[in-house]
């Protein structure tokens, strides 16, 4: 169990010529994600989502709001002591080919991790190998095959799934997914999605998966709830499926748009839009963060800033209201998949909210 | 230009830091050495003639110079008139200031270190293009290793066969000194030849030295550059060659700029074998001579200069880096 | 069983080592002659002096041509030239080597720890290789010489690697930092894995191509030096070594005057030339001797 | 009316075990006023294909067969020197896969556009200054900020933007973009489809895109070519393609993808891994062994891509029906043989 | 190689020759810098003796008569007990066409005493040095040109003449501007009996010589026959000086004076006839034959230093007489010349302490026939080390009476050529022998000085015999190396003096009388010549029998002059002109354009 409670990731960037910046990444996320459970991020390029992911594998520091694990506030502890629970948070990165070193074969990527994990777990260190075999298989791949292999022998789905199994070799709790799929062959992607949604039905772990694509997210993320970064900011959040057909946050409903759609097998939502503008990071923004693009901008807008309301209630909370809202939010320990629409909610930071359908509709459905 | 201002700013800050730990480190280890100045004049008094008492004597008038301060407090005195630009006064040079004998002595180093590291980007650079674009044929081939050959060679090596091949076989060139000494020193004409004339050698060893190291760096570089895409893609939108040629040399030049203060470094560091060698009176010589000599002041001036010209080299690298490349200007 | 395991394990890795370093070096010419080159004058520095005896002198026969007797003639004291070269390169060769270990040591070990810890140790290591880089190396020795006794390849190649590690520390370095950036290093440290395990396992092996590249180059830098050195006479000798050679072929033999002592001066020349010339050859090979990507291009 | 006609066409690149086809026997249309597609995993030879439509195959490559007509150009297989620089940029305009770097990081985007006008002689480049703009401007793009900044000013999808300007100023009738939203996020890659889309009608080009993600090119193409192991295997109008897939390669590829409606347990991924110039198969089909519908003669004949509709081609000895209907589906198991 | 003369040559000597060529040399004194001061007393002038800068008179180096000289501004001279009166050259002029006068040479008297040339400023702790410095109290005017020179009344130097007529002559003019007024009344000071009054005094006048080494005049005014015109690094040119007093006798119109910057740069001036002279240059035999080739002709003149091996007796078993003595007995000195100096050196014939041509001329035949002259035997080696109590194992190697293995390191120095030459070949005699010899190299002279005056060094190489005059050739033995000082004649030991670094003991017992060398050495510099030979006679047999040194070679001075373009050269024999530079020879009429 993972609770996060207002992470905030600040950089102040040096740069020689460009002069000194503030790069506000995180501006306070909220969010739970239960054991066993499934939570997905997903927004357009820049909007914090690695930064998230690095936090929460301690990669990266946070410099406000609260990590829980386990019902442990991370920022109490010394560096030594958090390291135990970064340990059970593993991360599977975005390029499997950068994340393998090209000059050690798949044994000794899985045995120094698989030996220390041994040593610390009192298990006999020899079984190592026996372990190795039993990961490889878990993710598919034959272990024989793969084992003296060096990463450029492999092909980009078997290098993924290697990345996954050296992240179980210390038997985590968490996996976290930035941009799992992204750099890997289309033919590819469902399997390495198809095996995180594996892993997270038999090994009971936890999923946090990341990405700007919104189709993968709904391949692992079911049952679970998924929130629409926006420049550091969570807009948006809902179970994945209600999130992806009634999106209330115009932010939402462009990412959404942006989704291809197959004619022929599709059709275009009714309601598609688009940005009425690119991403401009430097102008600073009083009121809520996405006006400048939006395409149903109002007076409000571009005065107060939006915060997290639930979808229905009748008005839209300011920044006086955040605290009261947020606080019941994330204090609920019965958040849970189970019941979601009321007690989760799906939430969202519109002054003018309305659910609109602009994923594609399947043409066979449409007709049937 | 404020950032710019600021970069530059900083990178002197940085430089002044340095020359300062050189300063300190020097003046300590040239005090650390055996030996005082007097004694090699003393033993040259002895062997012409002068009886022990009339050497120590003679020796003691002209060195005189026994300072009974700290060393904490020589330093101090160094440093505060380092500050004021004044390097001290040589010991066997008695009387003369240092800086005087480095002004002579500077032009001597840079003007031969500068024209052969012309000379050797020229024709580095050139032969770098040939060697990165015919990289699979023999010829450029033979280029690399002869770059790399001519960037392992010593720097005595080459001076000496280039003596010995013009000076002794040929007898085309002087082997020695700045210029004839008939010649009044001027801006005029039968000077400047003697003295370009005496340069030629030195000039070649220094473009030799350093050619290897053009030329490898240039070749690496053009062949990343040519594995860049925009360069692909300005072949397919027909983007005429001589203007492709363009492309690829600018492209390729930048990365240059760091190898530019590291050559600083190394023709400064071949300096003494090549001012040895060809008897040429630069910081070099200089130094070696007032290391014989033991003359403290003249060694921690001459190190120092050479410390300094390599740091200002680096900076001007960078800024010349930072000059042509918009993406770090701004 | 560990034990046997990784017994089982180093063997197997060790046969395709092999074969992939016979392989790179076959491919090219170039690299079998500078192996050859290479290997040869190791040989002759290690075994060369023991077919030798004492350097024998001959008043009656100085600066003799070459004859049966002396192959390559005689010095200024009548010994043999041949086996001062060969004798001689000892010194050369060993100073090299050490030097080039020690700067593999300094230069290796702070480029990777600076480019892996960053921060406040970060600048203090590249400060002091800025200090290194910029402090003129060969007069700092000049100096030296005259403080410290360069008699044993020892002293000579510790002074050379102290005084000429800042290269090969900012390379790996630079390397370093960009292996940190890499997705497999956020991996290890994601882990838990010791930060003595990242550098030694992780990052070592990457940047080991490029240090050894910056290693034999900086061998050839480091035998001209320290011949230079000899050379120009600036740094006492205890034994002859080849800029010894050419220091007395030239100042006392009249080497650039007389065709009778130029033997003398060629042959240590010939020696530098040609063993810079092998090591130049070989290093086109190293990179795929580390690299197991290219190393397996058929 | 088609713009640009390839025959046969077989470029081949050297390796250490002699030379390979990257492209084998090759035959594809672009049709005037239409967007084609042409999709394949990596290592197919998609670029390969594209690049020797400027007849610029990189250097161990070689264009061994074949010809490419283009429409008032001629064969670029025979033209050389300066006509063929011509052609490039002239009468094909190519955004380049990775166009984020396709510009001179050293100069503004500008100065390379004068450039671009003195190679191609363009005599008023005051005429071609003003295009350009409008052409940027009609993208989003703000034409006289985008000419005065350099490369590294401009974002990942501005970068796209400004070269497909690049490969449109010169009035080039046809149009080529490899992989032009890759590394693109969604909103991203929507902006510029669309902007593809746009430019292509108003300019009446005859496009050919070309991506991996056969949804992404689904939305705006007019016809889809899919590729394989260097074969072009099917083609026919998009929505043909997509609903009645008669290659299984195309079905499975189709499968492959993650949709964001429909059953999320019906999608596959397909096993095995893409071949590439080396593991390509010699005989036979080139995708026998991926293929759940294979059967003996795969392993023997290569299948001809031949016409068996008016409007499509395919390249398969099994029916075409059994492929659409046929449930042996793609193999369940997640993993993949090394 | 040495076919053509070089292009640069043509060049220097475009005049060719006749009156007014350019006459090419090398100055062996000084390396020339631009912008060192044009003034004598600087440590690195750009002054050349003989050239532009003038004495008195010049020496002789005459061993049998130490104040015979060649006339300079001193046409003639007559000495007395009381001093010196000189009559200057009638026509005696500086370059600005000023005549030279009284005032001259007493500012250059002075300065002599500023200078620790004269005076007892000179000597440590304000004690009176004997023999060493000349004590001017007073120079008096006497008109036409004649000029009176006192000592100082109740010291007796025997070198009176000579020291004072070869002091360094300047203008007043240029001078007396760096000089206190009352220079003279401080002279008096320091020679007056006062010893605080002396001692403040003499303060002040080594402060007052600092100043005068450091100043820079803004021109040459020279008396000698040239005065410079330009100073290139590395080189100068000068040109004759029209008011020189016998500019008639002097040929070339200009001389060009190289640094000297290395033994073979000077050969390879000489292989393309660069050189009219060529100073004392160490070479091969293979380059001398070239160089005569190449059409120069050799000149000898005797030299007065010898090569020898030192050792610090402080350290066992040099010790030993027999050691040295065995020691000596095993080198073989031909040998090492032959490969140490095979031209400028002749293998010495014994070792005592004085070149051999000197010993020579001095020594009665019985005297040199008691010599030993240790012919290489090394059975008699063998034999006296026995008798030390060494003894030899089975690999022959020789151990130390204490059982010890013998091993020597034989140090040099770096940048002497000869001497490591010759080092390796008397270390390989030596491990022959079975005495494990390396022959080790300090970095340079300065660092080889301190370190053998701290006692680091067991056996090195040292010269000794320097200069002509006995007193000094043993002094450099008995002398402050080995702990004597001497005060008024008297020599005092002090085996713990801090430049004490030979240690021999205080006494020897040569022939069954006991003598103390030191004291000896220092009587000689106050005996007049005649009567120097039973002195001379006892140190020798001393310093034969006891060897706190080996003399292994003696130089030649070996000069060279090229008769392409001057001729009239002085030839060997000459040797009170080769003692001087070219410049002298000049002003005595050698030297013509061809
Ligand atoms: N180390 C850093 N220093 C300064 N700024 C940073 C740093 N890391 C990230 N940022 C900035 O923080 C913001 C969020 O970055 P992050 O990498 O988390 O985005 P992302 O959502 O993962 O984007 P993408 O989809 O491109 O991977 C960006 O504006 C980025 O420039
Ligand atoms: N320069 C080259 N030398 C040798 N083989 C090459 C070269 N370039 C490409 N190939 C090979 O040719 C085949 C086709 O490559 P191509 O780049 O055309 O594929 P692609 O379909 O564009 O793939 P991607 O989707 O990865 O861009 C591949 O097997 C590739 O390995
Ligand atoms: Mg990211
Ligand atoms: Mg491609």
């Amino acid at each position: 169990m993972i609770q996060a409670r207002g992470i905030t990731r600040t950089y102040q960037t040096h740069g020689s010529f460009t002069g000194d910046r503030t790069v506000h990444a995180l501006r306070g996320v909220d969010f739970t994600l239960p054991d066993g459970g499934a939570v997905s991020f997903i927004g357009e390029s820049g909007c914090g989502k690695t930064t998230l992911g690095k936090i929460l594998t301690g990669l990266e520091t946070f410099d406000g709001g609260e990590l829980v694990v386990d019902g442990v506030e991370l920022s109490k502890l010394r560096p030594r002591q958090r390291e135990k629970y970064f340990r059970r948070i593993q991360m599977i990165h975005q390029d499997p080919y950068s994340a393998l070193n090209p000059t050690r074969t798949v044994e000794a990527t899985l045995g120094d991790p698989l030996r220390m994990r041994a040593k610390e777990t009192g298990a006999p260190v020899s079984a190592w190998r026996e372990r190795a075999a039993e990961l490889l298989t878990l993710v598919g791949l034959e272990p024989a095959a793969v084992l003296p292999k060096y990463p450029h022998q492999l092909s980009g789905g078997q290098r993924q799934r290697v990345v996954i199994a050296r992240a179980l070799t210390v038997d985590p709790t968490v996996l976290i997914a930035d941009e799992a799929v992204s750099m890997i062959d289309v033919s590819m992607r469902l399997g390495i999605l198809s095996l995180l949604r594996d892993l997270r039905a038999r090994l009971g772990i936890s999923l946090v998966f990341i990405t700007h694509d919104v189709a993968t997210a709904r391949y692992v993320g079911d049952g679970g709830e998924l929130h629409v970064i926006y420049r550091g900011e969570v807009v948006e959040r809902g179970l994945t499926d209600e999130v992806i057909l009634s999106p209330v946050h115009p932010y939402t409903q462009c990412l959404l748009s942006a989704v291809p759609v197959m004619r022929g097998l599709e059709e275009p939502g009714p309601d598609r839009t688009a940005p009425t503008a690119a991403l401009d990071e430097r102008t600073p923004t009083p009121g809520c963060l996405f006006q400048p693009r939006c395409p149903f901008a109002g007076a409000q807008c571009a005065e107060t800033h939006p915060v997290l309301v639930p979808f229905g209630a009748d008005a839209v909370g300011t920044d006086a209201a955040e605290a009261n809202v947020t606080g019941a939010d994330v204090t609920g320990a019965d958040v849970t998949g189970a019941d979601a629409t009321e007690e989760s909610g799906h939430v969202h930071a519109c002054f003018y909210p309305e659910s609109r359908r602009v994923v594609g509709v399947e043409v066979g459905a449409a007709s049937a | 230009m404020t950032a710019f201002a600021r970069r530059l700013a900083g990178k002197l800050a940085a430089g002044l830091v340095m020359v300062w730990v050189v300063v300190t480190f020097t003046f300590f280890l040239v005090h650390a050495l055996p030996g005082k100045p007097g004694d090699v004049q003393y033993e040259q008094y002895i062997q012409s003639g002068m009886n022990a008492e009339q050497a120590a004597a003679k020796v003691k008038a002209i060195y005189g110079y026994t300072s009974h301060d700290s060393m904490l407090s020589q330093y101090g005195g160094y440093l505060g008139k380092l500050l004021h630009g004044d390097l001290g006064q040589s010991i066997s040079y008695s009387g003369v200031p240092v800086s005087h004998l480095i002004w002579a002595a500077l032009p001597w180093t840079v003007i031969p270190v500068l024209s052969g590291l012309l000379v050797s980007f020229l024709i580095g650079v050139t032969a770098g293009v040939v060697a990165a674009v015919r990289r699979s044929s023999r010829w450029g081939g033979l280029l690399t290793v002869s770059g790399s050959l001519f960037a392992g060679v010593p720097a005595f090596v080459l001076a000496l066969l280039l003596l010995v091949v013009f000076h002794t076989e040929w007898n085309l060139l002087p082997d020695a000194g700045t210029s004839d000494i008939q010649y009044d020193p001027g801006w005029n004409l039968p000077y400047i030849g003697s003295v370009v004339q005496h340069a030629v050698l030195p000039v070649c060893a220094y473009a030799l030295l350093s050619y290897g190291g053009w030329l490898l760096a240039m070749k690496s570089s053009v062949v990343s550059v040519l594995g860049d895409d925009f360069i692909l893609a300005s072949e397919l939108r027909g983007i005429a060659p001589v203007t492709r040629a363009r492309y690829i040399g600018r492209n390729a030049i930048l990365p240059l700029f760091t190898v530019l203060a590291l050559s600083f470094g190394v023709m400064f560091a071949g300096s003494f074998f090549i001012e040895d060698t060809f008897d040429y009176p630069g910081l070099g010589d200089l130094l070696l001579k007032s290391i014989g000599t033991r003359d403290y002041p003249v060694m921690a001036g001459a190190f120092l200069l050479i410390t300094v010209s390599i740091i200002i080299a680096n900076i001007l690298a960078d800024l010349c880096y930072t000059l042509i490349d918009p993406r770090v200007r701004r | 069983m560990a034990a046997t395991a990784t017994l089982a394990a180093s063997v197997r890795s060790r046969r395709p080592a092999l074969t992939a370093f016979r392989k790179a070096v076959t491919r090219k010419p170039g690299r079998i002659i500078g192996l050859a080159i290479i290997v040869f004058f190791i040989l002759l520095a290690i075994c060369g002096p023991w077919f030798y005896g004492r350097l024998a002198v001959d008043p009656n026969s100085l600066y003799a041509a070459p004859s049966a007797k002396h192959w390559l003639g005689t010095d200024f004291a009548g010994s043999d030239v041949l086996q001062e070269v060969v004798t001689g390169g000892r010194y050369v060769l060993a100073t090299a080597a050490l030097s080039a270990l020690f700067t593999s040591l300094f230069g290796v070990t702070i480029g990777l720890v600076a480019g892996y810890q960053r921060g406040l140790t970060d600048s203090a290591l590249m400060r002091l290789t800025d200090f290194v880089l910029t402090i003129p190396g060969l007069p700092l020795l000049i100096i030296l010489s005259t403080v410290w006794n360069f008699g044993s390849p020892w002293k000579m190649g510790l002074v050379l690697g102290v005084t000429g590690w800042g290269g090969v520390a900012r390379a790996v370095r630079s390397q370093a930092l960009s292996l940190r950036e890499r997705g497999f290093l956020e991996a290890a440290r994601g882990l838990g894995l010791s930060r003595r395990h990242i550098l030694l396992k992780e990052m070592l092996p990457n940047v080991a191509p490029y240090a050894a590249m910056q290693l034999m180059l900086s061998m050839i830098a480091f035998i001209g030096a320290e011949v230079g050195l000899f050379f120009l006479g600036l740094v006492p000798f205890s034994s002859t070594n080849w800029g010894v050679m050419l220091n007395q072929a030239v100042f006392s033999g009249g080497a650039m005057e007389t065709p009778s002592a130029l033997i003398y001066l060629l042959a240590p020349l010939v020696c530098i030339l040609v063993l810079t010339l092998g090591i130049v050859l070989f290093l086109d090979a190293i990179d795929e001797l580390f690299n197991p990507r290219l190393r397996e291009r058929v | 009316m088609s713009e640009v006609e390839v025959r046969d066409l077989t470029v081949e690149y050297q390796t250490s075990v002699g030379w390979l086809p990257a492209v084998a026997g090759a035959s594809l249309d672009l049709r005037a006023g239409q967007i084609t597609g042409l999709v394949g995993e990596s290592g197919s030879g998609k670029s390969t294909l594209a690049l020797s439509l400027l007849n610029a195959v990189p250097a161990p490559g070689r264009i061994a067969g074949g010809t490419i007509e283009v429409a008032g150009v001629g064969d670029l297989t025979r033209l050389g020197g300066k006509q063929l620089r011509k052609a490039r940029g002239g009468a094909i305009g190519y955004v380049f896969q990775a166009s984020q770097n396709s510009l001179n990081p050293l100069k503004t985007i500008g100065r390379q556009l004068l450039d671009l006008g003195r190679s191609h002689e363009v005599g008023d480049l005051r005429a071609l200054i003003a295009r350009a703009k409008d052409l940027a401007n009609r993208m989003g793009l703000d034409g006289d900020r985008v000419l005065d900044s350099y490369q590294h000013e401009l974002s990942g999808g501005m970068r796209q933007r400004v070269g497909i300007v690049f490969a449109l100023v010169l009035n080039a009738k046809v149009l080529i973009l490899d992989e032009p939203t890759t590394a693109l996020d969604m909103l991203s890659q929507a902006s510029v489809l669309d902007i593809v889309r746009k430019v292509h009608d108003e300019n009446q080009l005859s496009t050919l895109i070309i991506t991996h993600d056969i949804g992404a090119i689904s939305e705006i193409a007019d016809r889809l070519a899919v590729m394989y192991g260097g074969r072009i295997v099917e083609d026919g109008p998009l929505l043909e393609v997509l609903r009645r897939p008669t290659h299984p390669y195309t079905k499975a590829l189709i499968g492959a993808t993650a949709r964001i409606t429909g059953d999320v347990d019906g999608a596959r991924a397909l096993p095995g891994r893409p071949p590439d110039l080396t593991t390509v198969a010699r005989a036979g089909c080139v995708f026998r062994d991926r293929c759940p519908f294979a059967v003996e003669v795969c392993a023997q004949t290569e299948p001809e891509l031949h016409s068996f509709d008016s409007e499509r081609r395919r390249a398969c000895h099994v029916e075409p029906s059994t492929v659409l209907t046929g449930t042996t589906g793609t193999p369940a198991a997640v993993g993949e043989p090394a | 190689a040495c076919s053509s003369s070089s292009s640069s040559a043509k060049k220097t000597n475009g005049g060719g020759g006749g009156t007014g060529g350019v006459f090419t040399s090398i100055d062996a004194n000084n390396k020339i810098t631009a912008g060192a001061p044009m003034n004598p007393f600087n440590a690195t002038p750009n002054m050349f003796k003989g050239y532009n800068w003038m004495q008195l008179a010049f020496t002789k180096n005459d061993p049998s008569d130490p104040n015979a000289v060649l006339p300079g501004l001193a046409a003639s001279w007559t000495s007395s007990d009381s001093g010196l009166t000189i009559q200057l050259q009638p026509n005696a002029k500086w370059s600005d066409g000023t005549p030279v006068t009284a005032a001259d040479i007493k500012t250059s008297l002075a300065i002599a005493y500023t200078q620790g040339t004269a005076g007892p400023v000179a000597s440590a702790g304000g004690t009176v040095v004997a023999g060493s410095n000349f004590e001017v109290s007073d120079v008096k005017d006497l008109g036409g040109g004649k000029i009176e020179i006192d000592q100082q009344p109740g010291v007796k130097n025997l070198y009176f003449q000579r020291l004072v007529l070869t002091a360094t002559i300047v203008s007043d003019k240029v001078y007396s501007g760096q000089l206190p007024a009352d220079i003279w009344s401080q002279i008096a000071a320091v020679q007056g009996t006062d010893p605080a009054a002396a001692s403040a005094a003499g303060d002040k006048l080594a402060a007052e010589g600092k100043t005068i080494a450091a100043f820079s005049p803004a021109k040459d005014v020279s008396a000698g026959p040239f005065v410079e015109t330009r100073v290139n690094p590395g080189e100068a040119l000068l040109d004759r000086n029209q008011y020189f007093y016998a500019a008639n006798k002097i040929s070339p119109k200009q001389v060009i004076l190289r640094s000297y910057s290395g033994n073979q740069q000077i050969w390879g001036y000489m292989n393309g006839g660069e050189l009219d002279y060529a100073p004392y240059t160490s070479m091969p035999t293979n380059i001398l034959n070239q160089v005569l080739k190449a059409g120069y002709t050799r000149i000898d003149a005797p030299s007065y230093v010898s090569a020898s091996i030192a050792f610090n007796e402080k350290q066992a078993p040099y010790n030993l007489t027999p050691v040295r003595q065995a020691l000596a007995y095993v080198i073989d000195r031909d040998a090492v010349t032959k490969v140490g100096e095979p031209v400028g050196g002749i293998a010495a014939p014994t070792t005592t302490g004085l070149v051999g041509s000197q010993s020579d001329s001095i020594l009665s035949a019985d005297q040199k026939a008691a010599l030993n002259p240790y012919s290489p035997d090394p059975a008699k080696a063998a034999s006296l080390l026995q008798g030390a109590g060494f003894t030899k194992d089975s690999s022959g190697q020789w151990h130390l009476p204490n059982g010890q293995q013998w091993k020597i390191t034989l140090q040099t120095v770096n940048g002497f050529s000869d001497w490591i030459a010759a080092s390796t070949i008397v270390a390989n005699e030596l491990t022959a022998f079975g005495i494990q010899t390396t022959a080790a190299i300090t970095a340079d002279f300065a660092t080889y000085q301190k370190e053998m005056a701290a006692g680091k060094y067991a056996v090195g190489w040292w010269l000794v015999a320097l200069g002509p005059q006995t007193d000094m050739a043993y002094a450099r033995i008995y002398g402050s190396a080995d702990g004597y000082s001497v005060t008024n004649g008297q020599a005092a030991h002090d085996d713990n003096a801090a430049t004490n670094w030979e240690h021999t003991p205080a006494t020897y017992t040569v022939n069954g009388q006991t003598i103390d060398p030191g004291q000896l050495a220092a009587q000689l510099s106050t005996t007049p010549v005649s009567a120097q030979q039973p002195i001379i006679a006892q140190l020798a047999a001393a310093t034969n029998q006891e060897l706190p040194m080996i003399q292994i070679w003696n130089y030649t001075h070996v000069m060279f002059d090229l008769d392409k373009r001057f001729t009239n050269y002085p030839k060997t024999g000459q040797d009170d002109l080769l003692a001087n530079p070219p410049g002298v020879w000049m002003m005595q009429g050698y030297v013509q354009g061809k």
